[in-house]
């Protein structure tokens, strides 16, 4: 049961990815990204064995929610409203090729994930799979958007996967350091999320064609 | 609405005319109205200037010059090459007095195509792969007729074409000769659905004319019978895009809320459309408090339904994703037609006659101006339920403070000799415009109306340009425009 | 086999009219509304067969034979996904292709009778139709091969046979892309609005506008018949045949392809019907399931 | 031993403090005043600490998550020194700017807030041993520090804190992927896994290890993550572009360091995490000798001047043995003088009020003092022979060639050439190119004279006389580096 769980969550993870690789729109991405952070609140129930105790274990769930899925989310809905981004920014990569890519990458991950040195630490290879692929297409988002807000959501996919590799590889953090772990998302979300903002007001765009101006 | 003796009217030769209206059509005028009209047998042209910044309403006037070698017919150089917004009132002229419009670009007629010889056929685009589609004028459901052709490349529109008058009554020059007690009845149906609208634009006529003011109380009651007909036809509207796209929940639900803002007309006169509301002098209808408290309830309680219904709208990604970016309209092609009403403001031209041009009720206090600036199918919706929350808290404002005193003031059926009276009522679709001349008689010898949907049609051209043609539903249903107050 | 063709036969020709009905009945109640009684497609079926055709004078014979070809190459389809298992049922190697390309003629009938007419709206479905279903047509097919991978055959009930509870993933990933090209081949919405009077955006419908009396009351029941053929795949590949007696899955099923009629219900009544910009994008979306779907059977990841 | 513990809660109880006072201040001097009494407070306690423990073995506190060793100690000199030069500076350079700018109380309130802040959190980086926290408090700088960049606000600057935010966040996420894989084997503090190296599993190390160097090197301003570098170290405030450059850089590659010798001990001295190291260095090396010739803008050269020295530590540690102290001794070294170049351009740019080389000329003839400031700072970092950057470059290559490793000699030396003609060439022309006459009104304080005589002098002094006392210092630390005491 639990086994079929991680699969199940691994891959609502996997297809949300895709999701975001695939929406044009920032309001959509916003709902894949909030749906990501439900995802992630259960996996610390799915790997009991790495905890001492249940506090350890509903700590992380509770603030991954509070954190992940509602006030990061508020966040970017508050800034996406007072900007009205635009959704038809082309992106380097176009949307269809991305999502392939982003198949591709998870695809690959699964093949590969047994080849990495740290497969044996831990007890689901499909989770493990999952977080290094969101590694990559969170890299991925955020360097072929223009719109800062979708860099912004590839940042979060990436936060996320370290955050199912913490959970299912490692557990050895004491809890002040993962509370801090999160408050330090929290804040560095706030502070970009400022930064959108005046990025908005100062150039009435939130694009990342006018942040070329210093080169070289 | 305002008011000049024709001998106060200046004459201007032909170039001075065309000089000045060209020269305040582009520093922020815009056409309200523009006509041909013969006053003792000689006809002259009538330009109708509204200036949205100051407020004010201008008419300008010329004797076009006859044709050299046909007496009988007249011309006058086209302004229609300088200003794309005189483009259908050029026509409309051509069509109804016989003046030509010399170097027009596409003089066809607009409702009557064998009453001039003229350019009847639609525009073409040329090409192997362009093909064109035929629609109407008698469609699948319950509307009115119009014909559209689109000249399209696969998919993609190209070029729309609208053609009207296939229920042209002839209502204008009905009411030559007027005013007479059955004229209110014609004017309530110019187009139906903005009875209100029209009704008023006419008695408000009436009243400057013979100076009579109506009292407070039938002021606060027109503005409440015109606030809920632009509820109930936005309300509508909006369920009725939703249902172009196919989302069934708010299109129902919109219809049966529109049946109640409706029926809140009902309450009053007895008609749900509003007939018989507006008298000139004042309005046919009192309310009492056990009335004003019923509207008061309903009205709270449609508010309710409507943002409930309307809300499963905006929440909807699929609904926002097919009305973003559909059927863009931009704020300079706006300016440049002409537009009015709500898809002018959708478009960002934040131009509204009850705040600009203010009569009535309004010059005291105005609902808020829905201004949206995307222009495209989204904003158009955005721009009415804004619209629909704002009149609901206006309709309820004014009926806590009625005033008290009289619905009706006698003595508005006399209108001055030889005058010329334009007024201006922001009716739920737009700007309606209504222009009469009296002559020595007292009686109409000219009277000249303009629908929004007249300044829109083009619009809707527009928006459909490089759109996909599977969008005109949702486009026309945007715009919902009227084809019998286009076609009179 | 007879005995399951029959049955097959019989059940698609009775109970398909009943999907439409309880699709609409559903969206009534999303809308609020009492909505038609669940039986009116019979009740339509049984007034238009009473009705004369009027057929244009511009349609050839095609116009005139499409309705009953169509009709007979969609029943046929029926006959290859058995409504009661454990009977023997007709099945040979690659017989799925044998199913769609069925479906496909009935569809090429579709378009160029709709062609025929020479009008221009049912040119434009005609050309809709003929788009989206190419794009339609390799999700099936992977969804398809995802499942012959696990099966381990060519045929369809070698298909329905590969899965089980074990391959839950699999079943997922197979069944949510069908259901997105059942959507898309039954005119649903968001690809098409079976409901609309706009013939600018209709796919499906527009190409019937010509049709009249018995060739209509034909079209519209290929097309229900359709639609339970889709429905009962789906069906098929979220129940897989293992777990019960013959009896009780065919208790199950009779339950099961309404309960499918109800979620394309409520599917239709949450989402607008999207642009046609849009549609390549869904069905592209469909793709990708399916092909996930798909690399995880390559891999046979079941067994981690 | 409750020493360290009460001294390090007297110094954030310093800092926190020194972020709440601001909300209470209005004028926006005086807010500004605080940063510099914290620092000056912050020295005296390391001060302290120095007294106590420079002898003794190293100190863990805080149930084992802090550590004091020689390491950490240097470190925090290096940080105290260079935040209360720029402390002191800033005064200065705000009292200027507040006569031009419109610049509310708001916008003083925040900065000071936000730098005191920024520093407790490097102090924290440097003296934690437990790897999460170390991660956290990194993670924290960035955040910290991103506002510092606009106070300026302008587009520009508003780019290169957007630039700065983002890569440094992604950089820093790498650096916790990898914290993560090491912490997989259940031990978290950086003695801990020191200790137990052997029983690590090699492979799962190294591959964590090179998220780290990536992720950690981000910050630190390592090639090819360098890129957001010389746009906030250009556009931010001066006294923020020398703690950017003097501090923030080597508290990264602090971490680095303290990994370095756990996964080479887990490795079995295999040397693949000091190739890794040596790649990124000579990476940054070659990235800045290919861009500083074109520089135009005078605070970019010094951002492309700091990838090129952050290259030469990380080849220093990377060569190992002498390398390791020699590199040590560079930061040091580069934090001094490229604090020094920053004063003394910021206040140039003030003056002349452009940033473009080409347009400032005749420096030694128009402001004398900062331009003297301005040519010893540049010519230490060109590695030119009095000053103590040639010493540690050439102690470097010194190891470079006696280990035989001919082709790290010649790729430096080719690199660092190349650099030094460029600089060499905009230092001449700003220096002594004739340009308009007069002298500029540039005030020189006598806090700012102070900074100035005394760098120069330290970099003067270890570039003649390394006192020896001091050299044995740095080799016990760079010990700690090459795993000898924990």
């Amino acid at each position: 049961m639990q086994h079929n769980l991680l699969i199940l969550i691994s891959l609502l993870i996997i297809l949300s990815n895709l999701f975001l690789l695939g929406s044009s729109r920032t309001r959509a991405m916003l709902r894949g990204i909030a749906a990501q952070g439900v995802l992630l609140s259960i996996l610390p129930f799915l790997f009991p064995m790495h905890k001492s105790g249940l506090v350890s274990i509903i700590v992380p769930a509770v603030l991954s929610i509070t954190i992940k899925a509602i006030l990061i989310p508020y966040f970017l809905h508050r800034v996406i409203q007072r900007v009205n981004t635009e959704n038809a920014l082309n992106p380097y990569i176009g949307y269809p090729v991305s999502v392939i890519i982003g198949l591709l990458i998870s695809y690959g991950s699964f093949l590969f994930i047994e080849k990495l040195p740290f497969s044996y630490l831990s007890i689901s290879p499909f989770t493990t799979s999952a977080a290094f692929a969101s590694i990559l297409i969170g890299m991925l988002i955020i360097s072929t958007r223009r719109n800062v807000i979708a860099q912004i959501i590839g940042y979060l996919v990436f936060e996320n996967a370290g955050f199912i590799l913490g959970i299912s590889i490692s557990s050895t953090m004491p809890l002040f350091i993962e509370i801090g772990i999160m408050l330090d998302l929290l804040a560095g979300i706030f502070i970009m999320v400022v930064a959108v903002s005046r990025i908005h007001i100062l150039f009435d765009s939130v694009g990342t064609q006018k942040l070329e101006r210093l080169n070289k | 609405m305002i008011k000049f003796k024709l001998s106060s009217l200046p004459i201007f030769s032909e170039s001075e005319f065309r000089e000045k209206a060209l020269g305040l059509t582009s520093s922020g005028c815009r056409i309200s109205s523009f006509f041909a009209s013969a006053v003792e047998g000689k006809r002259k042209l009538y330009l109708v200037l509204s200036d949205d910044e100051a407020g004010t309403v201008q008419v300008i006037t010329t004797q076009p010059a006859a044709v050299p070698g046909n007496s009988g017919e007249l011309s006058f150089h086209t302004l229609t090459t300088e200003n794309p917004a005189f483009h259908l009132f050029e026509r409309e002229i051509f069509e109804q007095s016989g003046i030509r419009p010399e170097g027009h670009p596409w003089l066809k007629p607009v409702r009557y195509p064998d009453r001039r010889p003229a350019e009847t056929d639609f525009f073409r685009v040329e090409g192997s792969e362009i093909h064109q589609v035929a629609v109407g004028p008698v469609h699948a459901g319950i509307i009115e007729p119009g014909h559209f052709r689109f000249q399209c490349h696969g998919e993609t529109v190209y070029h729309l074409e609208t053609a009207h008058g296939f229920q042209h009554r002839g209502i204008e020059t009905n009411l030559i000769g007027g005013p007479r007690p059955a004229d209110l009845c014609k004017i309530e149906v110019t187009a139906g659905d903005s009875s209100i609208a029209h009704s008023t634009a006419y008695c408000r006529i009436l009243e400057v004319l013979s100076e009579t003011a109506p009292p407070a109380r039938a002021e606060a009651i027109r503005a409440i019978a015109l606030e809920l007909e632009r509820c109930a036809n936005h309300i509508g509207d909006l369920g009725a895009l939703a249902g172009d796209i196919g989302y069934l929940p708010t299109s129902s639900y919109c219809g049966r809320i529109r049946g109640d803002f409706l029926n809140m007309s009902a309450l009053i006169c007895g008609n749900r459309f509003g007939r018989g509301v507006i008298q000139p002098g004042g309005t046919g209808f009192d309310l009492s408090d056990k009335i004003k408290e019923q509207l008061l309830a309903r009205l709270s309680a449609g508010r309710d339904d409507f943002i409930s219904a309307v809300s499963l709208l905006w929440d909807s990604p699929t609904v926002l994703a097919r009305f973003e970016s559909t059927g863009t309209v931009s704020q300079e092609a706006s300016e440049q037609i002409g537009m009015v009403g709500p898809a002018a403001r959708a478009s960002g031209c934040g131009r509204d006659i009850r705040q600009n041009h203010p009569s009535g009720i309004y010059r005291t206090d105005c609902p808020k101006i829905a201004v949206s600036d995307k222009g495209d199918v989204f904003s158009r919706a955005w721009v009415r339920w804004l619209e629909v929350k704002e009149s609901i808290d206006f309709i309820e404002k004014l009926l806590q403070g009625l005033p008290s005193g009289d619905v009706f003031i006698d003595g508005a059926q006399k209108p001055a000799a030889d005058t010329l009276a334009v007024s201006l009522v922001e009716g739920w679709r737009g700007e309606v415009c209504h222009t009469a001349i009296t002559g020595t008689d007292g009686r109409f010898s000219s009277y000249k109306i303009v629908d929004p949907s007249f300044h829109n049609w083009f619009g809707l051209a527009l928006a459909l340009r490089d759109e996909q043609i599977s969008d005109f539903p949702v486009c026309n249903k945007s715009f919902n425009l009227s084809y019998c107050g286009f076609d009179l | 086999m007879i005995i399951n063709i029959c049955l097959s036969i019989a059940a698609a020709l009775v109970l398909s009219p009943l999907l439409g009905g309880i699709i609409n009945k559903t969206k009534a109640f999303y809308a609020g509304r009492k909505g038609s009684p669940v039986l009116q497609l019979y009740f339509d079926l049984f007034k238009l067969f009473r009705k004369e055709s009027v057929i244009s004078t511009s349609a050839t014979f095609i116009f005139q034979a499409a309705p009953a070809i169509i009709f007979t190459s969609t029943l046929a389809a029926t006959i290859f996904v058995p409504f009661i298992p454990g009977l023997p049922a007709p099945s040979f190697t690659c017989d799925f292709i044998l199913l769609f390309y069925l479906l496909g003629l009935s569809r090429f009938f579709l378009i160029i009778s709709a062609l025929d007419t020479g009008s221009s709206f049912e040119g434009m479905g005609a050309s809709r139709e003929a788009f989206f279903s190419a794009l339609a047509e390799p999700v099936t097919f992977v969804t398809i091969l995802t499942m012959l991978r696990l099966g381990g055959g060519t045929s369809i009930q070698a298909a329905f046979r590969g899965l089980s509870s074990e391959s839950w993933i699999i079943i997922i990933l197979t069944a949510v892309p069908f259901f997105i090209v059942m959507l898309a081949e039954n005119a649903r919405i968001p690809f098409d609005d079976p409901n609309t009077h706009l013939e600018l955006t209709m796919i499906h419908e527009v190409m019937l506008l010509d049709n009249s009396g018995a060739n209509l009351a034909l079209m519209e029941w290929a097309a229900s018949i359709k639609l339970w053929l889709f429905s009962l795949i789906i069906v098929k590949i979220l129940l897989p045949a293992e777990i019960l007696t013959p009896a009780a899955y065919t208790g199950l099923t009779i339950l099961a392809v309404p309960a499918v009629a109800v979620i394309t219900g409520t599917v239709e009544s949450v989402m607008a019907r999207a642009s046609l910009l849009k549609v390549p994008q869904l069905l592209f979306s469909a793709g990708i399931i399916a092909f996930l779907g798909f690399f995880l059977s390559l891999n046979q990841f079941l067994g981690w | 031993m409750i020493l360290p513990e009460l001294i390090i809660s007297l110094n954030v109880m310093i800092f926190i403090t020194g972020v709440i006072i601001p909300l209470g201040i209005e004028k926006p001097l005086n807010m500004l005043k605080l940063p510099l009494i914290s620092s000056i407070a912050a020295m005296l306690l390391s001060a302290v600490y120095f007294f106590c423990l420079h002898n003794s073995d190293p100190v863990l506190f805080f149930g084992g998550n802090f550590i004091i060793d020689k390491l950490a100690f240097y470190h925090i000199m290096i940080v105290n020194i260079v935040f209360l030069a720029a402390g002191i500076y800033m005064q200065e350079y705000f009292a200027k700017s507040m006569e031009t700018d419109e610049h509310t109380a708001f916008h003083y309130r925040r900065f000071s807030m936000l730098w005191q802040g920024f520093q407790l959190m490097l102090i924290i980086v440097i003296l934690s041993n437990n790897i999460g926290l170390s991660w956290v408090a990194m993670e924290a700088t960035t955040i910290l520090s991103a506002f510092l960049i606009i106070s300026e606000s302008d587009s520009l600057s508003l780019e290169a804190m957007w630039k700065y935010l983002l890569i440094c966040s992604v950089g820093i996420g790498l650096a916790f992927i990898g914290t993560i894989l090491v912490a997989a084997g259940g031990i978290n503090t950086f003695s801990e896994l020191y200790i137990h190296a052997e029983e690590l599993n090699p492979k799962l190390i190294l591959f964590a290890f090179i998220f780290i160097a990536v992720g950690y090197g981000t910050k630190a301003g390592l090639s090819p993550m360098h890129s957001w570098l010389p746009d906030a170290h250009s556009q931010a405030p001066t006294p923020v572009s020398a703690v950017f450059s003097g501090v923030m850089l080597n508290a990264a590659l602090f971490i680095i360091m303290r990994y370095l010798p756990i996964v080479e001990r887990a490795g079995g001295g295999s040397g693949e995490a000091h190739s890794i190291l040596l790649l990124t260095g000579f990476l940054s090396l070659l990235f800045a000798a290919v861009f500083i010739p074109i520089q135009t803008d005078l605070k970019r050269l010094l951002a492309y001047c700091s990838v090129e020295h952050v290259g030469i530590i990380a080849i220093g540690i990377g060569l190992g043995g002498l390398g390791t102290t020699a590199a040590l001794l560079h930061c040091l070294n580069h934090s001094l003088s490229k604090m020094l170049a920053f004063f003394a351009s910021g206040s140039v740019i003030h003056e002349y009020g452009t940033r473009d080389m080409r347009k400032i000329t005749g420096l030694m003839k128009r402001m004398p003092m900062w331009g003297t400031a301005f040519m010893v700072s540049m010519l230490a970092l060109m590695g030119v022979a009095p000053f103590s950057i040639f010493i540690s470059e050439f102690l470097i290559v010194k190891t470079a060639f006696t280990g035989g490793q001919y082709l790290l000699f010649g790729l430096f030396m080719l690199g660092t050439l190349a650099i030094f003609i460029s600089m060499l060439k905009f230092t001449l022309e700003i220096a002594f190119k004739q340009g308009k006459p007069g002298k500029l009104t540039g005030r020189v304080g006598i806090a700012d004279k102070a900074i100035i005589i005394i760098s120069v002098a330290v970099l003067l002094l270890f570039g003649l006389w390394l006192p020896p006392d001091f050299f044995g210092f740095l080799e016990q630390a760079a010990q700690i580096i090459e795993g000898g005491l924990i």
